[in-house]
């Protein structure tokens, strides 16, 4: 699957053997792909363009940079301030706040409404990324009314990742598929952490002792500074652990 | 104005938590410097120095000016620290931030009045020539402590600058270009450099050495203490925040005075290995030279 | 050097006539100014401030003054926005500084951070407290008088601190070339010993040790910063005593009187 | 602007204000007469590192202080320092007569004017400090004063601070205290003679006063505020009747020399008034400096809205939206505040300044009040 | 310090060197002496909608005395608003109005330097006020207008030396010519106001030496005239008959009120002339 990743630079063409081609499904294109009618596909960022066929979908993945929020993105916000019914929450810095409503939360009425002070953390789901509006978020499932993990993150401690890494992280089989297995390799070691990881590029970890946060961090930093593979990941682990003890 | 990001809650408590457990975000002793590198330009006088991930680049230059009407004898020598929106978007171009007047300050009050740079070897012809040397600090990459890194790139440029030769002959002032004559270095007095100490706590009750960003935003006051390996002290700065016992205070001078020695050293070495290397150059030069002909 | 203070080995007494360990004459007022919320008057020697503390109030339109524990940032405590106009007339040359000036800068920011950190300012979120100093006449010790004089303004405002924020500054009595470990140290530097001697200006939180404000701007050795911290905090003991008196006699004055008149004892102060 | 600070007054305020100042005779506020002034507390010679100083607080809390310091700065114009042997020989013969003719140049005077919480180079601080220097440099003579030799002078800086937060207009504050701090300066007595270098006397109990004290001789300008309502006029304004002041005007006022020496001939005026008959006249002879209009602040208070035209009574809604509805604007409706608008007659504004002029006026009892502040 | 942003010349006199005219052998007989009558103004020329891209603009030129050397007035004045006021700004209830007058750094004797020094804050205060009263400022709640004037060339008089003339008469003439030409430039910006404001100047002067008469003139040039004993500067609306603004400046004996006022009746005089120049070139414009 991660083999054949050609790179792309903004205004290539695109061989057309890469576009997918689906009988039934239309043609999707993610980030970093412009279509200018009628038939040609354009990227406009530098980056490796990946295809799947099955879903019939094909986009640019590149690394770093600023989020640009999109729908549906699990992100980590810092709430900055709170209005009468919503809260606006820092996603990136320097950028305009996103608004995340008081009673998206689950099980949130007007009277049993988390509080939040500025400055504290929430992972919450962008339910609307639009160019020329302030994005939004949630932190329950509209459907389900649950929280599915979402909400307040308390304790713990955020760190900064790359982009690259925050989504091969949030991928369903990151280690096949993103070639991390950090956490894996820790949670091996029997240290006992939760994360949650924001497509912004923040990773909140919590544990009960703060020397393992503190290592689950510096074991996500050094593996994403220095773009470690699979193995050196795993001897970093190891001298970590041992550095630890 | 831009505003720095902030820290979030969970942030600050963790780094305060963690502190009380002996513990520093990236694995450091509390009186451990990040790896500190340094290197030479292929010019006199440019010094690029990393602390971590903080880069600062200073580069020292002298030109011939008139000397001050009030000091007919001294040289002029200046720093010149503007912070650019390269390194933090907080920071604007033009308006200077309280950081900026701070580091200013600072570096001034290190290098430039604590008398390092002899400026009455710059006079040329009292009251009319003089050298007029100026460093200019770029901050290229800010993750904390700049003070003790700008501070560090500052006397590491202006120990590596070479000025123009001059001479003096019935009135007549000769500047030679570096071709027709070695260019000569600054005389220079004593090297002082900066360490920061960061203070957390109620108390101030931790003592940090070169903070990270993260850190310096979560600090409830810090210490900036300048000193020379001989152990003089050129300048110390604790303006406000949190106070701290005086013995705490004592402490900090003499953890300090190590890590300046060690500094120092360090910076000899270098100048030493970029001695090494360029003469080198320099007599292969010579020697093609000669070939040609 | 211009001017000798080597005579002090003979008679251990200082050019102006003091022994090692003796403060200059501190006179101090508090409540000077009827339309401002907190007001003081200072004079250390011939050092000479006035202050006035305008606030906990609401943050007006932006105005040219630097400082604030966390320049507006964080909304949660009230901001400390100082500034020092440092009067032409005030030195014996007059050198005018203008409000851009570095030096003044610093002095600000570091009289607001001393503040901040004894201040209450928790207590008022969204709020500024304005503390403009005035330099009438500088005889050395500057940043101490300005430190001392806005310390009392606070407590005339009634805003809530920890303790007083007091400063004095200390020298000794050779340059840093001489090694000699006889040099001793001297309390409270005027003008003349600050030039030519090596010195610090403290702060201290109240009566202890704690040193809030730490500031050496000349060449000394290391050695001799014990002596000199340890005479430094010892005065500001001496001067939080001194401006704790004044506070008190104040209060008591205001008690009898029965009503809280300010600007009242206009007429008895002598700025001479 | 300090001028046009806003003052946080209601529109029902601001219409009473306006009312009880325009009855004849006005109810101000504070129940001072019309030409009455505040009260205030003032000391001179309180810094002895300055040449001069003086502090005056007003009763509403305002104060300043003044500090004058004084240096000597060599002449420029008169040849370069090069030529100077040369041309004092040349110049030798002249020096008789050019002796009596002192020039003084207004680059001699250096004023600054601080007022915490606003830049120095704001508008409002550049305005009060050209005003005040405009004042102490019109007649001429105040720059000779400082004339030394024909290489030398004097370089005179008036350093004046507001230390208050400025709560009303400052600028007659600043004028008194700047007016009494002159009155105490006092320059080291000249030892040498002619163009040498100059050296002064030690003795500073020997050095004589800038202006020299005595009755007959001329005293620094002061500056007041003089405001009109309506018909009335009214004196040393406070910052709410400022509010609704229709004209405000600075006016400069210096005192003649009583001398009629000083009144140099000034020739023939218009009309066939004889400008030297009043040299005779017993009393204070005052002389107009300087006249400047200062943007009064009402111009930008809120207005008010009568309740014809209001919709919290109901009635307002239809006249609203009748096309005639701008036109209710122009109207002025009693008893509700409208910020004045245009200017002021001629008339009122010559009344304003000769009201400030008048023999035993105002700017007479404040020289006397001044006077009698005791000197050191 | 200053300025950083650009590099300027060395401090000191860019006085260019005027040689002496070997025909006219010396300074009394060069002087040009007033030829005008008292009560004229010189000739002068306006131009509304000069600058396209602001909302109002006008030009005014003050002819020379015709000799050389001496410049006449010439000021470039653009409006732009009204337009709203920045977010952070509170509200005001009226419009908020901000003047900036600036020489260009060629346009007097001296060299300006590009950052604005107190003399011009001072005229843009006076400036100001002349306009506050003749704009209705109510009309337009929450929004700003700023009036930006250029003095392209000052009406000095290169000749005399520095010592000779005081640079307060010049500044009159000036403030004059800004209040005119900026009421011509919000006239073409369409913001409401009251009336037309113009500015006029009337002086006291003296001619002929020691024994020489004092006689009011309007628009003086002080290079014309001996000394000036007196001088203001008004701002005038004609239909309403009021002043806006009045600036006097000189040394005026309190029992001397009829010169005063003489002074300002004819300064009105002067504003009144202006004023008819601007109906006039907005008259133009509206054909």
């Amino acid at each position: 699957m991660a083999t054949e990743h050609p790179l792309v630079l903004p205004g290539d063409t695109i061989d057309p053997s890469l576009i997918p081609t689906h009988k039934k499904q239309p043609l999707r294109l993610g980030p970093g792909l412009r279509h200018v009618p009628p038939s040609t596909i354009l990227p406009t960022v530098a980056g490796q363009l990946v295809t799947d066929l099955r879903k019939n979908s094909m986009w640019v993945e590149y690394n770093g940079g600023r989020y640009i929020p999109s729908q549906g993105d699990l992100v980590i916000g810092q709430v900055a301030r709170s209005a009468t019914d919503l809260y606006f929450v820092t996603i990136t810095p320097y950028t305009a706040n996103a608004s995340l409503p008081h009673l998206s939360f689950e099980g949130a009425s007007k009277k049993t409404r988390p509080q939040l002070l500025p400055g504290a953390l929430v992972y919450a789901r962008v339910t609307l990324a639009n160019r020329h509006m302030d994005p939004e978020l949630e932190c329950v499932s509209a459907t389900t009314g649950k929280a599915e993990g979402l909400g307040p993150l308390a304790g713990g401690m955020a760190f900064d990742v790359s982009l690259g890494l925050a989504r091969r992280l949030l991928m369903a089989r990151s280690r096949e598929e993103g070639g991390v297995e950090v956490l894996e390799q820790l949670g091996a070691e029997g240290l006992a952490f939760e994360t949650a990881v924001g497509r912004n590029g923040r990773v909140w970890v919590g544990s009960d002792s703060p020397k393992t946060v503190v290592l689950v961090g510096r074991a996500l930093t050094e593996t994403d500074e220095k773009a470690l593979g699979v193995e050196q990941q795993r001897k970093l682990v190891k001298k970590l652990i041992r550095e630890m003890r | 104005m831009p505003r720095e990001a902030e820290p979030s809650l969970n942030e600050r408590q963790f780094i305060l938590q963690a502190l009380q457990e002996n513990l520093r975000l990236d694995g450091r002793e509390f009186d451990q410097y990040r790896p500190l590198e340094l290197t030479f330009g292929d010019q006199y006088g440019v010094a690029d120095v990393t602390l971590g991930k903080t880069r600062v680049l200073a580069k020292a230059s002298a030109e011939v000016t008139v000397p001050y009407v009030d000091r007919p004898l001294d040289g002029i020598f200046n720093i010149a620290t503007e912070l650019s929106p390269m390194a933090s978007p907080a920071f604007e171009v033009g308006r200077p931030t309280e950081t900026e007047v701070l580091i200013s300050r600072l570096l001034e009050k290190t290098v430039r009045r604590s008398g390092a740079l002899d400026t009455e070897s710059l006079c040329l012809v009292a009251g009319q020539k003089v050298w007029s040397v100026r460093v200019d600090v770029h901050v290229l990459s800010h993750d904390g402590n700049l003070i003790d890194a700008a501070c560090f790139a500052v006397v590491s440029a202006l120990r590596h600058f070479r000025k123009p030769d001059t001479s003096m002959e019935s009135g007549i002032l000769t500047v030679y270009t570096p071709a027709e004559r070695e260019p000569v270095a600054l005389s220079w007095l004593h090297s002082p450099f900066c360490v920061t100490w960061s203070y957390f706590g109620d108390e101030g009750e931790i003592a940090l050495l070169d903070a990270t960003w993260r850190e310096e935003q979560v600090r409830a006051g810090s210490c900036t203490i300048s000193l020379n390996r001989h152990g003089e002290i050129c300048q110390i700065a604790k303006l406000g925040g949190t106070p701290v016992e005086a013995v705490t205070l004592l402490q900090c001078t003499n953890t300090a005075l190590t890590k300046v020695q060690e500094f120092s050293a360090f910076l000899d070495r270098k100048l030493a290995e970029d001695i090494k290397r360029r003469d080198k150059g320099g007599l292969m030069a010579e020697l093609s030279a000669e070939n040609d002909r | 050097m211009p001017l000798d203070t080597s005579a002090y080995s003979l008679a251990l007494l200082r050019v102006d006539g003091r022994r090692w360990n003796e403060l200059r004459r501190i006179h101090a007022q508090i409540r000077t100014q009827a339309a401002a919320d907190g007001s003081s008057y200072l004079e250390m020697g011939h050092t000479k401030v006035m202050c006035v503390v305008t606030g906990p109030s609401e943050p007006g339109p932006r105005r040219g003054t630097t400082g604030g524990a966390a320049a507006g940032a964080s909304k949660a405590a009230a901001e400390v926005a100082v500034s020092v106009v440092v009067a032409g007339f005030s030195s014996v040359d007059r050198k005018k500084r203008g409000r851009g000036d570095k030096r003044n800068l610093e002095l600000q920011s570091t009289i607001s951070n001393a503040l901040a950190a004894s201040l209450h300012t928790h207590l008022f979120p969204h709020s500024v407290i304005q503390v403009s100093l005035h330099v009438l006449s500088q005889d050395g010790s500057l940043l101490a008088a300005l430190i001392n004089a806005a310390t009392l303004a606070c407590v005339d405002a009634g805003i809530p601190m920890t303790d007083y924020v007091v400063a004095c500054t200390a020298g000794s009595t050779s340059t840093y070339a001489a090694g000699d470990e006889s040099a001793d140290p001297l309390l409270d530097l005027n003008h003349q010993e600050e030039q030519e001697l090596p010195g610090l200006t403290v702060a201290t939180l109240g009566e202890t040790d704690r040193v809030a404000v730490l500031v050496c701007e000349s060449r000394v050795q290391v050695g001799r910063l014990e002596g000199m911290l340890a005479v430094g905090v010892d005065g500001c003991k001496q001067v939080r005593e001194i401006l704790d008196r004044v506070v008190r006699e104040k209060g008591k004055r205001m008690v009898l009187e029965g009503t809280v008149v300010k600007g009242e004892g206009l007429e008895d102060m002598d700025l001479d | 602007m300090a001028s046009t600070q806003h003052v946080l007054l209601s529109p029902a305020e601001l219409a009473y204000l306006h009312e009880a100042l325009s009855l004849t005779p006005p109810i101000r506020p504070d129940g001072r007469a019309p030409m009455q002034f505040r009260p205030l507390v003032a000391e001179t010679e309180i810094l002895p590192g300055t040449n001069g100083s003086a502090r005056i607080c007003f009763a509403d809390g305002t104060e300043a202080i003044v500090g004058v310091k004084a240096e000597v700065e060599r002449t420029r114009g008169y040849h370069g320092d090069e030529q100077e042997e040369g041309g004092e020989e040349e110049e030798e013969g002249g020096e008789e007569r050019r002796e009596g003719e002192r020039e003084g140049q207004g680059e001699w005077v250096e004023l600054t004017v601080e007022i915490p919480g606003y830049r120095d180079d704001d508008a409002g601080t550049a305005f009060l400090a050209a005003m005040l220097s405009e004042a102490l440099l019109a007649d001429g003579r105040f720059a000779k004063k400082l004339w030394i030799s024909r290489r030398f002078h004097w370089k005179l800086f008036l350093d004046i601070l507001l230390i208050s937060p400025p709560l009303s207009y400052p600028l007659p504050l600043l004028s008194l205290t700047t007016h009494l701090a002159l009155l105490s300066t006092r320059l080291p007595r000249l030892k040498s003679e002619g163009d040498e270098d100059p050296f002064f006397d030690d003795d500073w109990a020997a050095a004589p006063y800038l202006y020299p004290q005595g009755t007959t001789t001329t005293r620094p300008p002061i500056t007041l505020l003089v405001m009109a309502v309506g018909r009335n006029i009214i004196f040393d304004p406070s910052k709410e009747e400022l509010a609704v002041a229709d004209v405000v005007l600075a006016v400069s006022v210096g005192e003649a020399a009583t001398n009629s020496a000083s009144t140099k001939g000034k020739g023939k005026a218009i009309g066939g008034m004889d400008i030297d008959s009043a040299a005779a006249q017993p009393g204070r002879s005052l002389r107009l400096l300087s006249v400047r209009t200062v943007d009064p602040p009402s111009r930008v208070t809120p207005p008010g809205m009568p309740n014809a035209t209001n919709s919290a009574y109901g009635v307002a809604v239809s006249v609203q939206k009748q096309p005639e509805a701008r036109t209710v604007e122009a109207q002025a409706v009693e008893g509700v505040w409208k910020a004045p608008r245009g200017g002021a007659k001629p008339a009122v504004m010559a009344a304003l300044v000769q009201k400030v002029l008048e023999r035993g006026g105002v700017a007479d009892e404040v020289l006397d009040a001044l006077e009698a502040v005791e000197l050191g | 310090m200053a300025d950083r942003r650009r590099v300027n010349g060395p401090v000191g006199a860019t006085i260019p060197p005027v040689f002496e005219d070997e025909e006219v052998q010396t300074q009394e007989t060069q002087r040009v002496t007033r030829s005008r009558a008292p009560n004229g103004i010189r000739k002068m020329y306006l131009k509304t909608g000069v600058t396209p891209s602001a909302s109002g603009s006008a030009y005014l030129e003050i002819e020379t005395s015709g000799k050389d050397g001496v410049s006449g007035l010439k000021l470039s004045c653009t409006v732009h608003g009204p337009r709203s006021l920045p977010r952070s700004s509170p509200f005001s209830p009226h419009i908020i109005l901000s003047t900036h007058v600036k020489f260009a750094p060629f346009a007097t004797k001296q060299r300006r330097g590009y950052l604005r020094d107190p003399s011009e804050r001072d005229l843009g205060t006076h400036l100001e006020a002349a306009l506050r009263g003749a704009i209705i400022a109510d009309r337009w709640p929450k929004s700003g207008v700023d009036i930006i004037i250029s003095i392209i060339e000052g009406d000095q008089d290169r000749e005399t030396s520095g010592a000779q003339g005081d640079d307060t008469w010049d500044m009159m003439n000036a403030l004059s010519g800004c209040i005119t030409v900026a009421s011509a430039a919000l006239a073409d910006a369409g913001i409401d106001c009251v009336d037309t404001v113009a500015g006029g100047v009337a002086a006291l002067v003296k001619d002929g030496g020691e024994t020489g008469t004092a006689r009011i003139v309007i628009d003086p040039i002080s290079s014309e005239h001996e000394s000036i004993e007196a001088a203001c500067c008004i701002a005038y609306l004609p239909t309403r008959d009021e002043i806006t603004n009045l600036w006097f400046k000189g040394d005026m004996p309190d029992h001397d009120m009829g010169i005063y006022s003489e002074l300002v009746q004819q300064g009105i005089q002067a504003s009144k002339l202006a004023n008819r120049v601007l109906v006039e070139s907005l008259g133009e414009t509206v054909k």
